[in-house]
């Protein structure tokens, strides 16, 4: 761990043109400027879901658990609880978050455990070479679909306001230098916090022009949760309609982890003492 | 006058669902414990909340008794539909005491349960108190022993209580005597508890439980104690979720259990396999209960080695150990943390509706509780290898934040860095890593007692059972002068041992509590072929006699 | 000039995954099917969409073909990478092409891919069909066969295609000799393919499945045809919700099937018990990979055995299938739907990434496909009862609406009408109504040759193999004068079959492509003991040089 | 079936005061009533998850599908994309599908599938005796939570709000009238038709008092997304708040199963023929 830019050996099989990259690239300006803030990179951890985005495990030099499909959040939630030291940040799919492991990411919000979320909405199951999602346009043709999808997307961030995340931002993988803030931000933030990010799939979902025709920024993170889902309202992941970058909403709650005691508060000596005491009561 | 009958007595006491049955049962067999008898009780009850019919058999005896008979001595009926049910189990001098205002019983006695409430101003709920005071006196047991039970026992409303029992216990008759015996007092458990006090003594800090009968009491156990242990005990939103949080727990140092049953299980199969590769230590409670699928909830079965033994996609490895009493279960718990933890790898604790939910006594000096393994601190390593190749297969356990290095653990084919690889020279190297584990745990546990020899040792018929089977198989291989072999240890199947307890068998007969002789199968992948098997797939568990007269057909 | 050996040739095709090299290894078979050869193609492909190195073995020979030798006659090389990694393989007098402008290699014939490309204005992509050109001149190909094979297999651009593959054919030298048998020319599938033929040809109404590797090109092959075929197609949220969906049109008369791996399995074993209790019909078909988790998702491995046999909690009847080629991968599945709507329950056919995804010759003819089983209708029957009790334990299925009746599935322990129930007597004997259908159901396998006899059918060693094992035991134990035993059908296990398949067998060794001998472990049930096993574990399948080199150690 | 009752012969194993009769009396009535209207009691099927809820299954006279514990949307997809002519209804409890089967409701409610949900949401697992669920109170003390927890409880409405449901209401175990309305409308809804029933457990967590003070009736339902999102917000299942009851929402969407061809479509000959023309191109 002597490299200073978080690159670790393993080959990157991303294909040409793909999102992840700078996904990739901002986690590790990230990891550095936080180094500089104080927070030791040794006290970060990586949970990655199964696709494509969980290739970030083996990219970086960085703690990491490659978990599930569908499964960062539970992981997440143990780490936590287990070591509330620890920072945890999960990197999921839209397949594996949205779809397969859904009720995690809503519990997760619910909880307001404090860890970030980074969804690599490239709005395809990637890995599994292109099949729709639950963010996957109507119409949407992929190999499991080919006469087009008449499903409407889930909106992840109204669902995400709905179910309690105490930070909710959306990011743009063409937009390198925001997505760096925001993933900053995001891991700064005490509690809940998640971000979308567009992620751009050229093999199977290249929405590029689409994307930079409809974005534009969202000023300042609002507190205010009528105007939040106002503005988590305006683009339905679908039709056409102005798509807000940035951080859509923030506020803080109390952090699910802090009800429960810390790590091995208790010693031997007392849980001893405790079975003893409990069997005497049984005689 | 019915008097306790070689060394032993049988308690039922029953009643509607909500009418305290379990703990009243818990009370006359913490009462005979306070005799020195050895106890055990049975609980039946259906999946409903309130109304239809519970039931408890609590049977004390002078040796460490765990099953029940079908005849009982005593017979205790919160309604008439107790006495109607259960009449035909009373011995031929049995006594039945009963709620007078619900029936009129030529052969029992009536107890003025209304007019003791009333006369106290006790709410109804504790009619059973007053059934127990009336037992008591019946019993021919001093007040003084029988207060300081309740005080033990009860936990809300003591006082008014003791006066309630205490009326009925006056107004009672002596029916029967039963003597106490010169042994050492033992404390009385459920199975739950007992699990969880060996979960506590394996310094499990995070506990995850989806409630599901039979385990649920063992979530709710830890849960009233969590604080005063620093324990963090947790209730996700599901079975998926539970134990992919003990996962995260383990990455992060921290000793986890779950405790589910087989439906739950079936959701927990996934990552156990992802355990078994990221070599994740976690220790899994595995309740079984009548299936298949959501079966009969509230009773018991033990119809998933077979499932246990497989469960996940790939080989890796994993320990096994059933239990079958609440000293096993207790001691096992802990071994099977330790044991995870030594080998990084997931353990289940088989256990089954009658082991959760029975009474037994503890005798916790049995055998010596483990040293616990430490967490592997050690010296500084660097570069740090999470799955570094040794000559034990074991690789050093480290957890975040390790100055200087980076903890990789995935659920891919990785190499000794945990960084995923698709190399078949490493794909097999791993794997053999993984297979010396399980052979070096085999060892271990080869030298554990992993197979328990019980009955006649030396008889060259035996009775092969495993888990909540052992107790009735015990005292049953006693009378019967057969050998009773019980491997406690299912996977890695400890050979050695069980070879060793089969020496000079020349006939066996399995007994078990499911369909197809799940322990008979695993057997005959080690050459030992059965010569029969006495099944029971009803969601009940064997009575003495029942199993008995089947057996004394089979080996005459 | 290399040409074909004892009546067969290999080729191997390589370059980056984006490339065609599936594709073009396909059209490469379907060029040697329509000369007459029975051809067998193994993919090699990581986890990636572009980039990486792919390649595919494509085998004809004048038998009927299973697996790939590790010697390859041709190599045709998309890039340096390839004549890199492969050059080894290559047989004495074998030929190399590959595209020009990324290597210079003496021993082989450089293709001006670059060059033809640009004067058709062709795109890269197309860079494969020029290979394929250069391949047909240099393997004597007549023009207008490949033509035709061409037109049939490129699904876009085809007169573009064929422009860059005939400049291609003109520019290239003739190499090598293929003469073409005279034989029925059988066309060529996939695994997962003949799978999907097995399923429309077995009414499947309705298909779920979730992506993973190796079954999601039947998801993708299901879902082009679905509308043709009046066939619904489904991608849900989960595996979870796959398997119930399919049990829930189960219920309402749909033949349903669901594909999966062993992670997605995992997530469906809760429901496979569902089906069980509930005596739904379901196919699933579980495409093996390397596991333990998620280990290597391109790669194979026969691993699931001992999961199949025993997922889900409690004991219910299964069937599991495990066919070894894509005949057997057709008829299999058409039988599987059969048997599990005749029966009532669930059937998992059993598949590996080696079958899922090579490619085989396919013979129509080799078994006539069963008479499908109708959906009983019959008279009207009052009152119906969903589990009456039967002779054969089989009651009549009926589907809603049901004019006048109730039709009630379960999971819980139910009585004849559906009705939940607790009862002792109930429950034993709906148990032993579901024990009777897997009886009837065995009796019904052991007609239809589920042990398949290969090799020197009457040599006393045997070779014991299952699955995608089949087409490599069969050539080697002809070679070696072997006996090869492959059971088709592990349960219920056909165990009279499997008596007549080993008599006269002294001594067996195992093959399988997992670490523990699974189906040996099976075996060793019903009494049958291996010499030996022969296994990988590497995610790889076993070549044949590999194999006979390995078996001819051990049975010398 | 020749009552006229819908009663089944099974014995009711319900506490005395379980809010579960009155849904139970409510879903005869409107059996009844639905006959009356000419839907046949033979194209009704009940799917039923495990809790105290799906003892309805037992219950009642009606064809019945007795699902696993958090599963009864996916079973109630495959009946509808076999037989588009039966009407499943979803009996479902809070553990049961905002726990347990959380994805599943969301994704019924994504695809607007043509069925009705009815959640016995008693805010606590009945069955398993007590613990909390996702709509349990702050502060609810269950057996698996002696402290009380500190998580706020999941919002259903806003949740299926946010999901696509195309018919949200609620309604209360203690007014049945007004229940059995719902109940009927939901059935007759064409779409996904969710209830939040808030059914009273006298054993494990009893909020008559409370409920009956802060009810009220919604008027008219409203197709205003606005309105309903503010309907919804009015109440968050913990502190004081006003609950409305009736229907919140209700639009019209096209429905999942319309995408897909009915049952039985194509003749045997067709495939026949297909896999023939298939496999003459393989050659
Ligand atoms: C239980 C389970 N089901 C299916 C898979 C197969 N699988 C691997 S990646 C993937 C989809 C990935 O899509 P997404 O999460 O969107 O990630 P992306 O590749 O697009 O980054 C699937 C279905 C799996 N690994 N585990
Ligand atoms: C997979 C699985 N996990 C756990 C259970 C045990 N279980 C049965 S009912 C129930 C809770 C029921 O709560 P809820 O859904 O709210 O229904 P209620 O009893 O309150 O109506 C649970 C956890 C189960 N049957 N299956
Ligand atoms: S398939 Fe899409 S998401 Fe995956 S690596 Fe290629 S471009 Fe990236
Ligand atoms: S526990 Fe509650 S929900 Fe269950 S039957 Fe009793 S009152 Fe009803
Ligand atoms: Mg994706
Ligand atoms: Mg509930």
């Amino acid at each position: 761990m002597t490299d200073n830019n978080f690159t670790s050996r393993a080959d990157n099989t991303w294909c040409p043109g793909c999102g992840n990259f700078a996904i990739l690239q901002a986690l590790k300006e990230v990891f550095a400027e936080l180094e500089h803030k104080g927070i030791p990179r040794e006290e970060i951890v990586l949970v990655a879901g199964i696709g494509q985005h969980g290739k970030l495990f083996d990219l970086l030099t960085i703690n990491g658990f490659y978990s599930l499909h569908g499964r960062t959040i539970p992981v997440a939630t143990g780490i936590r609880l287990a070591n509330p030291d620890l920072r945890v940040i999960c990197v999921a799919g839209d397949g594996d978050c949205y779809a397969e492991g859904l009720d995690h990411l809503i519990f997760g919000a619910k909880r307001n455990l404090d860890i970030t979320v980074l969804v690599h909405d490239n709005r395809v199951y990637g890995l599994t070479t292109g099949q729709y999602t639950p963010t996957s346009p109507s119409g949407f043709r992929g190999r499991s679909t080919p006469g087009g999808i008449q499903e409407r997307p889930l909106n992840p961030l109204e669902l995400m306001l709905a179910s309690g995340a105490s930070f909710i931002g959306r990011g743009y993988s063409r937009h390198r230098d925001q997505l760096k803030r925001l993933i900053e931000e995001a891991i700064l933030h005490r509690g809940f916090a998640f971000l979308d990010i567009l992620q751009i799939c050229p093999t199977y979902s290249d929405l590029t022009e689409y994307y930079n025709k409809h974005i534009y920024d969202w000023d300042t993170a609002t507190e205010d949760f009528q105007k939040a889902w106002e503005k988590a309202r305006e683009w339905n992941y679908s039709a056409e309609g102005r798509i807000g970058l940035g951080v859509m909403y923030k506020t803080s709650a109390p952090v699910f982890e802090d009800a429960y005691p810390g790590k091995g508060s208790v010693s031997r000596e007392v849980r001893r003492a405790f079975t003893e005491r409990l069997l005497a009561e049984r005689i | 006058m019915p008097s306790v009958n070689e060394g032993e007595i049988s308690i039922l006491i029953g009643g509607r669902a909500g009418e305290g049955i379990s703990s009243a049962g818990q009370i006359i067999a913490q009462l005979l414990s306070s005799l020195g008898y050895r106890v055990y009780m049975y609980l039946d009850y259906p999946s409903r909340i309130k109304g239809g019919h519970n039931f408890a058999i609590i049977r004390g005896a002078d040796f460490s008794v765990g099953a029940v008979r079908e005849t009982v001595d005593v017979l205790l009926a919160m309604n008439k539909e107790t006495i109607d049910l259960h009449k035909k189990r009373l011995s031929d001098n049995g006594a039945i005491l009963y709620r007078a205002d619900t029936a009129n019983v030529a052969e029992g006695i009536g107890v003025d349960m209304k007019g003791i409430l009333a006369s106290e101003h006790a709410p109804p709920v504790m009619g059973n108190t007053a059934l127990l005071g009336a037992f008591v006196r019946s019993a021919g047991i001093e007040w003084s022993r029988a207060e300081q039970v309740f005080r033990h026992a009860i936990p809300k409303e003591i006082e008014l209580n003791l006066r309630v029992a205490h009326r009925a216990y006056e107004a009672g008759t002596e029916l029967l005597t039963i003597p106490p015996l010169i042994t050492k007092r033992l404390p009385v458990v459920t199975g739950n508890e007992a699990i969880g006090i060996g979960l506590i003594e394996g310094e499990c800090l995070l506990y995850c439980g989806y409630p599901m009968s039979p385990t649920s009491n063992l979530l709710h156990f830890l849960a009233v104690h969590a604080n005063h242990l620093g324990m963090q005990v947790l209730q996700p939103e599901s079975e998926t979720a539970a134990i992919l949080i003990a996962l995260g727990g383990a990455y992060a140092g921290a000793r986890t259990a779950v405790g589910t049953s087989g439906g739950g299980f079936c959701l927990m199969t996934e990552a156990l396999g992802l355990a078994g590769i990221a070599e994740l230590p976690v220790v899994i409670v595995l309740g079984q209960r009548a299936g298949p699928s959501t079966g009969l909830a509230t009773y018991t079965a033990q119809a998933d080695l077979q499932f246990a033994l497989g469960a996940g996609q790939g080989e890796f490895p994993r320990l096994i150990a059933a239990p079958g009493d609440a000293d096993e279960a207790r001691w096992w718990t802990t071994t099977c943390m330790d044991l995870a933890w030594k080998y990084q790898l997931p353990a289940i604790l088989l256990a089954d509706k009658i082991l959760c939910e029975g009474m037994y006594s503890l005798d916790p000096m049995e055998k010596p509780t483990l040293q616990v393994v430490p967490l592997m601190a050690g010296e500084v390593e660097h570069p740090y290898l999470r799955y570094a190749m040794t000559a034990s297969g074991i690789s050093s356990l480290k957890f975040p934040p390790y100055k200087g290095e980076v903890i990789r653990v995935n659920s891919h084919v990785h190499d000794e860095d945990g960084i995923t690889t698709e190399d078949p020279q490493v794909t097999r190297a791993m794997a053999d890593k993984r297979a010396k584990k399980l052979q070096g745990l085999q060892e271990e546990i080869e030298k554990m007692e992993p197979v328990q020899v019980l009955g006649i040792r030396d008889a060259s018929t035996a009775i092969l059972c495993w888990g909540s089977n052992k107790g009735i198989c015990a005292e049953i291989g006693r009378r019967l002068g057969l050998r009773v072999v019980q491997p406690v240890v299912l996977w890695p199947f400890p050979e050695s041992c069980f070879a060793r307890a089969m020496e000079g068998v020349e006939r066996w007969i399995g007994v078990e509590t499911n369909e197809t002789g799940q322990l008979s199968r695993l057997l005959r992948q080690f050459g030992y072929v059965p010569e029969g098997v006495v099944l029971k797939y009803d969601g009940r568990p064997f009575a003495v006699e029942e199993l008995e007269g089947e057996l004394k057909g089979r080996v005459a």
